[in-house]
């Protein structure tokens, strides 16, 4: 209902960031999703990631494909530019924008639909490019805005709400985008808050392409029995690897742990992702054996969760083509326009 | 006689004989590296002053297949296709006959006489000049790949002597092209007196004959990709993304080249980003998304690439955000004509995209309008908010033009459109972002990140109301149209009007062409008057078309629409935007890929002109009403 | 009043009073069980004999934003829209203060009056009826769920009291819908009384009232999209590619659940196979594979894949494959208004893809049509071995409408076209893919498989000879585009034809129209008739016209172009194709998304013809030439 | 050079394959591409394969999408109809042929630029859905017909001809293809035949989704030092897990091996598969395995080649969707018209 402007009370008592903003500053238009749905939640982690890393909203640059998830911009983050885009090419546009000005944040918010479907190409050639984001799928294995279908991350044997059974093999992005060299990669679940705003937190703060696959419910079109993409059904076989916390400036440890329990990576630009491990094996920085680890547990139903893998010396797509340091958007003229001299020397070339 | 544009039917021709005013056509095979031999040819007839019009004829593979080199050599400046050989060099047995079959009577054949060949394979009507290039190259060098290469540059030397193309014009040029690989200057002159000086031992300079002249002035010669490559440089553009396809490929990377001459620091950083997408969608994503974030940005592609982004293109429209599409045409539809040149992605690119759109279109006529064009394209793209197209085709953008020199005033600004600041929207300045403020029906627009308070706003390709609200309330909706429809009317005051070029005496008939069909269509026109018919003609350089091009088409009878497609399509535009009736518009349409010639044009339109006189005399003559 | 499509102004109307000749519009909220009840309330009238058209307005999400029901009522038969309300039901507090601007003076307003509302809420020249629906419902259920979904059930009760539907019709009707849940029939029926009931007690029946009639006949009340997958059906397609989208998703679906029934053998196995493509390119792809290799298939889609698959669609024209894409058109550009009608593919449709191309549109007027030319755009596309669109909009495919009975002839053979079988090429038939062998253009085509040394071929999107063979030349592509062009021209003849409907005096004014503007405009012509305008009208039915159509035009001295988009598209195919004056041609347009009404063509014709009058006269008085 | 008609000389010697046809049977026209590219060499194979499994070549579509290597189903089998279709979209226009005639045997054609690039998402999702199809990608690393850029296969840090890096990571066509759940993956190289031809004919009588991505040297751009894709690169580099054999009726084994040398996989159609290992510890019938040991031994250079992955139990599209037996493009009016009494029942229900 976005004709209804939602009132902004901002109660004196609200907690503060480093910005001094509430969280309330963080938020967006009222959501028109159904009531429950998974993607819902997902906005609220945004907001709280972005509220807890005190990012100053408007060098924030949100942008999506076309679906229920990609509405969702519309409701986080009212001071950022947004861009609701074409139905799955969210990865070209954010990559344009990315080249156009470096210095902002951006983030990625797209379906399964949107992104394994139609624009698993982009996705592949977004993350392969190396573009600095937080792609986010919001996945919750069907169409919802076009009510329903199948989408390509739906499990083969999964069944629909009328009860056809999905004969296609689901595409997992997670083991893609590993294949595919994304540097930070990261499984969720919309219901699972404390798992999630940390992920999301690890993710804007890594410098290359993050990816993360998050499981989110759709209440009207595949929250029942036979899905594999209900609350029911991820909440039952979620298995996390790890629990994450992400470190700005560096806290001192306060908890006790027992040793090896606890690894940290140091990001490039000094945060510090604080990994608990809850599976002694899993090594989140062998991007192979995570992969095979994934594909095994999958084999047993197990829905592998958690920061699956991280490579803290990431490189961008800026840094591969040696971009200037100066946002390509603010250059000037005299910055770019060889000038006259220049053009006459040219001429005398091609006589 | 090559200076006419009519051929005299004569059995028993007398041996052509013009002073630099001839045809001369190569053949030869892919890959064999006969190109860079054909260009020193056509390059020293320009160091020697005389005007060249040359084409590459080329095939849709790399290697083995027939390509064709035509040069013309054009004292008096005309830069089209003539039309007709007056001397063929066809050095590829496999298209031998064609080869033969196209030269004008009285006109020369040279050949390779290494083999003698049997008498059917000539024609009585022409001259016959044998020149034994594989035996003189056997001779001299022991490498296949040396005798190979250097048989090339062997009959560029016989020829030299036939024609009389000055032989330190040839050795200047190897010096220049060779600067860095000082080896190579020597071999190549050595191959090229092999066959200069074997021709003057045999032979005599034939009757098309070259003379110094200061008629090419301080022209370049340049093909039109790069011209637009160049110009994007100059207009700002620093985001170009771009997938491979023929003919445009070559505008990617003669923009990559320039950037990395022009637009890179000493320490190594760049003031651009080429990303070479992963399909045509991509691109014009990126591109999208680029502009949407204040960059200059384009993509480069020919008619399959317009027909995959025909959605992003209507996203740009639709959410108002500048983007640049340099259409390289090709021979279409579908795969088509890869390799052929045709203007045939005219209605498809104005009109591309569901629902009612509209897009503007610039028209460059060579490469220097390339270069104005592409660099002003990138203005109109920020000022409109919207996708504009530069409308190359194949024969300008992959084939060498002699232009005039590319001029740039140090005091332009880039024109970066209706963009809110910071300090505008702190002063309090309403922002409304799809609100017409001023009449023009452009709105202002803000970058990402400008204020940390102010301007956000929420982009998309759904209806929405004046502020950019989510609607889908008709009223919101119509007035958006309409005020895109006032855009782009605002659009046809701001592109590049119309060139005008009167008859010599007042006529009621008029004739409209653009793009590559110019230099043909000129002298076209010329001899049309030459041979009475008085024609007032105009070039159109932009969709949309400004009042003027209106009102000339409503000051004349008849108006010819010259194009180079099967479709009439650039007429169909004029039907539609400018409510002109179909009899008034006569089409003349040539596309079989081939650029239009100068010869083509004269019969089109000569005919129809003794036709329309034809029928006057018969109204005139019938009874009065 | 309702009869008429001009409205009397007066500050204090009578209540308004009409027989089934009046319109309702319902106001709810999406997701909250409206829509069946709603229903319900349509087709009871139906059953009544009374012919009802209904339009469901909805918003481009799931649940909870607005959405509205209106339901015309009309004895005369008018189906299509006619603007205003006389009784509204707003149940939606978000949009209540519009939707009582709307209801037309001494029309009524129906309304939940559990909760007190202030008088600054309604209006004094309408006739007020509340109902406390929350708290009958409220007091007969305790499930919230349940509390909701019967408060739905509940109005339509109410409302059969004040305007008289037979309750048995309806007690019919729910036995109907839940002949597998009978528990279900006894609880709607329940809810219903309790509305009825309450009503009874506390209401007198209003003006607006229903008489049962046999005006509807045997009429069925269908969806344009369930007939058009239907037609696929009985056309034979046994291939279907397809992508959700709004709003051609429910033919997918509606030719799944067909197929279901209909092809289905006792041991499962199908005569079909329907895939969802993983994008619009994928599914055009499969088409294009298919009937190559000769399936009949399709897809569905909107706008927005339309502009995705304009490749493919220019790779079926250049290479003659068949294909059938049945576009359910919506609000353009871009995403536009996914849940908004439009005809505005029209354009891009009928040219879609780079290059010189034109393809063949079907422009059925209700879902009768879609059904019987979606049956036959299978016939046609293998007779043109080209792609065949049926340009269906939302307000035909997604709404209900009472059409005739479909009806079919069980003697009709599919018309596979030119197809060469292993017969004939054993028997030494002549096989060149690409021959014109008796002059219309059509070209005979074998399919893959057919025979061991016979009839193989290469199918490629690049220029070729006669008998397929790869060339660059000239003169083959300009031949082959020729014979294109001549097919095409074929086509025109193939297609249906126009349907003429004759003023009742001669007249020179002439009105062109077709598709789903098709019920508003006939009683548009009959309004404007009785008010003294004459017009003959023709609907067109197919792209290319036929002459029929330029015959019709020329007969006239104005004609005016009725069309649901801005820029006019079937006014500049009638242009471009036709060569038709843009003098000859006056647009009437109406693109706001919503259905045009007959009282928008009544005054937009109307008050165009009037200025014409008046310009006459003027001309008229004038001096004589 | 199309217009130059081959003579068919039919030498009565050649030798003649069971349904007496000899190789010649199985040409095409005169290949236009460059003397001495890789995409020759595969045709040679195909046609081998072929003729080797008496294939009756009207029976075979043959689909490409566009480059250099989609041009090559011209310079092979010519009895068979062929459709050089859009670039990237071979496998939708497969997919479709297949649906409209289960009977024949398709073999789909492509290019690393074709299929990694513009065609990823087509590529990906015909093999997610089952078509049964032998898709042969001729890998060479670079976009032959447009000359020499790099493609998406281009491996990270290998250089083209004018001496650039490539910057982006390279997609590896296998490791997807085994994750989107093709049932017969292979690798191989055009310079090496006796490898190539068992793959193809394995390819071509597997029932289901056959994906084959042959390394092909464009010895016009993308096979000078530096490259990844050059066949001295290839020929150093190359790591065969396994020989094939591909036997219809089963034949005898007449050579001597080593217990457990030899592996058998007999498919649905009964056509057997016989594995002489070259690695002892490869599983060609555990995908997981596959998939890690190709990615291990990638990361340490190796190329590794062979038949890496086949389900003998493979289902396809067609069985999924429960189509019927006869090809649908056979049907007539009566199979597929329900006539004017079901009509009647329809209208019947719609008042
Ligand atoms: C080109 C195009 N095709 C189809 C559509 C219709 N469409 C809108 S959303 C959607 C699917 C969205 O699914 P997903 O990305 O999973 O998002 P969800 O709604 O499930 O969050 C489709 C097919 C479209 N908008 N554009
Ligand atoms: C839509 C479209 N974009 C671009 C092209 C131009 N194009 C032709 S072939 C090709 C690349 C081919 O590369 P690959 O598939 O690797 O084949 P190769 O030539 O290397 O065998 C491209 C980009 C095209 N034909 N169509
Ligand atoms: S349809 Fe599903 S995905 Fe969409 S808003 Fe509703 S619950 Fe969420
Ligand atoms: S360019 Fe490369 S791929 Fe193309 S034909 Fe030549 S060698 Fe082969
Ligand atoms: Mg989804
Ligand atoms: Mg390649």
């Amino acid at each position: 209902m976005t004709y209804i402007v939602k009132p902004k009370l901002h109660h004196p008592s609200l907690p503060k960031n480093d910005l001094g903003f509430t969280r309330r500053d963080y938020e967006g238009r009222i959501s028109t999703l159904c009531a429950g749905c998974g993607h819902d939640s997902i906005s609220a982690a945004i907001i709280q990631a972005c509220w807890e890393l005190s990012i100053q909203p408007h060098r924030l640059a949100k942008i999506s494909g076309i679906g229920c998830s990609s509405k969702t911009p519309d409701y986080f983050l009212s001071q950022s530019h947004g861009f609701n885009s074409v139905h799955g090419r969210m990865p070209s546009v954010l990559t344009g924008a990315n080249l156009a000005n470096r210095d902002l944040i951006y983030l990625g918010v797209s379906g399964d639909g949107d992104s394994a479907s139609i624009g698993l190409g982009q996705f592949a050639h977004s993350i392969r490019r190396g573009v600095n984001m937080s792609y986010i799928v919001e996945n919750n294995g069907v169409y919802g805005l076009t009510k329903g279908q199948f989408s390509a991350t739906s499990d083969k044997g999964s069944k629909s709400k009328k009860g056809v059974e999905n004969t296609e093999s689901g595409i997992d992005l997670v083991a893609l985008a590993l294949q595919l060299g994304a540097t930070y990669v990261g499984r969720s679940f919309s219901g699972d808050k404390d798992q999630l705003v940390p992920l999301i937190k690890g993710a804007v703060s890594h410098h290359g392409p993050a990816f993360l696959d998050v499981i989110s419910p759709c209440v009207a079109f595949n929250n029942h029995a036979g899905s594999t993409k209900s609350f029911d059904y991820v909440r039952e076989h979620n298995e996390a690897v790890n629990r994450l916390d992400v470190i700005l400036g560096r806290a001192p440890i306060t908890t006790e742990y027992r040793p090896g329990e606890l690894r940290e990576v140091t990001q490039h630009d000094g945060s510090v992702l604080r990994l608990r491990k809850l599976h002694d094996d899993y090594d989140p920085t062998n991007r192979i054996a995570a992969a095979n680890y994934l594909q095994e547990r999958h084999a047993e139903g197990e829905i592998v969760t958690g920061l699956l893998f991280v490579d803290p010396d990431a490189t961008d797509l800026h840094d591969r083509l040696g971009t200037t340091a100066q946002p390509l958007n603010q250059l000037g003229a005299s910055d770019l326009t060889p000038g006259a001299q220049a053009l006459a020397k040219i001429n005398a070339g091609l006589r | 006689m090559p200076d006419t544009l009519t051929q005299a039917a004569s059995s028993r021709p007398a041996p052509l004989a013009a002073v630099n005013d001839f045809v001369v056509k190569f053949a030869n095979v892919n890959g064999s590296g006969s190109a860079s031999a054909n260009g020193l040819f056509a390059k020293s007839i320009i160091r020697m002053g005389v005007p060249v019009a040359a084409r590459n004829i080329f095939p849709s593979n790399i290697q083995g297949l027939p390509t064709w080199y035509e040069v013309r050599v054009s004292g008096a400046g005309h830069l089209g296709r003539r039309g007709g050989v007056d001397l063929a060099v066809p050095l590829n047995p496999q298209t031998w006959d064609d080869d033969v079959k196209e030269i004008s009577p009285g006109g020369y054949l040279f050949y390779d006489s290494t083999k003698p060949l049997p008498a059917s394979k000539f024609r009585d009507d022409i001259n016959i000049i044998g020149v034994p290039l594989t035996a003189i190259c056997n001779e001299a060098y022991k490498l296949p790949r040396e005798r190979q290469l250097f048989k090339n540059i062997c009959y560029v030397g016989a020829l030299s002597w036939l024609i009389s193309i000055d032989r330190a014009v040839i050795e200047q040029l190897l010096k220049e092209e060779f600067a860095s690989k000082p080896k190579l200057i020597g071999a190549n002159l050595n191959a090229f007196n092999l066959g200069r000086d074997w021709a003057k031992a045999n032979l005599q300079p034939i009757g098309l004959q070259l003379q110094k002249s200061d008629a090419v002035g301080d022209r370049i010669f340049v093909e039109g990709n790069a011209a637009a490559a160049l110009g994007a440089v100059y207009g700002g553009a620093t985001v170009c993304a771009w997938y491979p396809i023929t003919p445009s490929t070559s505008l990617a990377e003669a923009f990559t080249g320039y950037c990395e001459d022009f637009r890179t620091a000493e320490d190594g950083s760049k003031n651009y980003a080429i990303v070479q997408g992963e399909d045509e969608i991509a691109s014009i994503g990126i591109v999208v998304g680029a502009g949407w974030n204040g960059a200059r940005a384009f993509t480069c592609t020919s008619g399959p690439g317009i027909s995959l982004m025909n959605e992003f293109i209507g996203l740009s429209y639709f959410a108002e955000i500048p983007a640049v599409i340099f259409d390289v045409q090709r021979g279409g539809p579908s795969t088509g004509m890869p390799t052929r040149t045709q203007q045939s992605d005219i209605l498809l690119a104005a009109y591309a995209s569901h629902g009612d759109t509209k897009h503007v279109l610039l028209l460059p006529s060579d490469p220097g309008e390339c270069f104005t064009m592409g660099a002003q394209a990138f203005d109109l793209a920020d000022r409109l908010q919207s996708t504009v197209f530069v409308m190359l085709d194949l024969d300008i953008g992959m084939q060498e033009w002699l232009c005039e020199p590319f001029k740039w005033d140090d005091a332009k600004q880039l024109d970066r459109g209706k963009v809110m600041t910071a300090e505008q929207l702190e002063a309090g300045a309403f922002f409304g972002r799809y609100t017409d403020v001023d009449g023009d029906g452009i709105p202002f627009r803000t970058y990402p990140g400008t204020h940390p308070t102010k301007g956000a706003y929420f982009t998309r390709g759904t209806s929405r109301n004046r502020m950019a609200g989510y609607s889908e309330k008709g009223v919101d909706y119509q007035d958006n149209m309409e005020r895109l429809l006032k855009k782009f009317h605002a659009a046809a005051t701001l592109v590049p009007g119309p060139v005008l070029r009167l008859a010599r005496e007042k006529t009621r008939i008029g004739a409209i062409y653009f793009g590559s069909t110019t230099p043909a269509m000129h002298e076209a026109l010329e001899a049309l008057e030459a041979a009475g018919h008085h024609i007032d003609a105009m070039r159109v350089r932009a969709f949309p078309f400004s009042q003027d091009v209106y009102d000339f088409i409503h000051a004349h009878d008849e108006i010819c629409v010259v194009e180079q497609n099967r479709d009439a399509q650039l007429r169909s535009l004029l039907m539609i935007e400018g409510g002109i009736d179909a009899s008034h518009l006569t089409s003349i349409l040539h596309y079989d890929g081939t650029p239009i010639t100068a010869r083509f044009l004269f019969d089109a339109i000569g005919k129809r002109l003794e036709a329309r006189k034809a029928t006057r005399q018969i109204t005139e003559k019938g009874p009065r009403q």
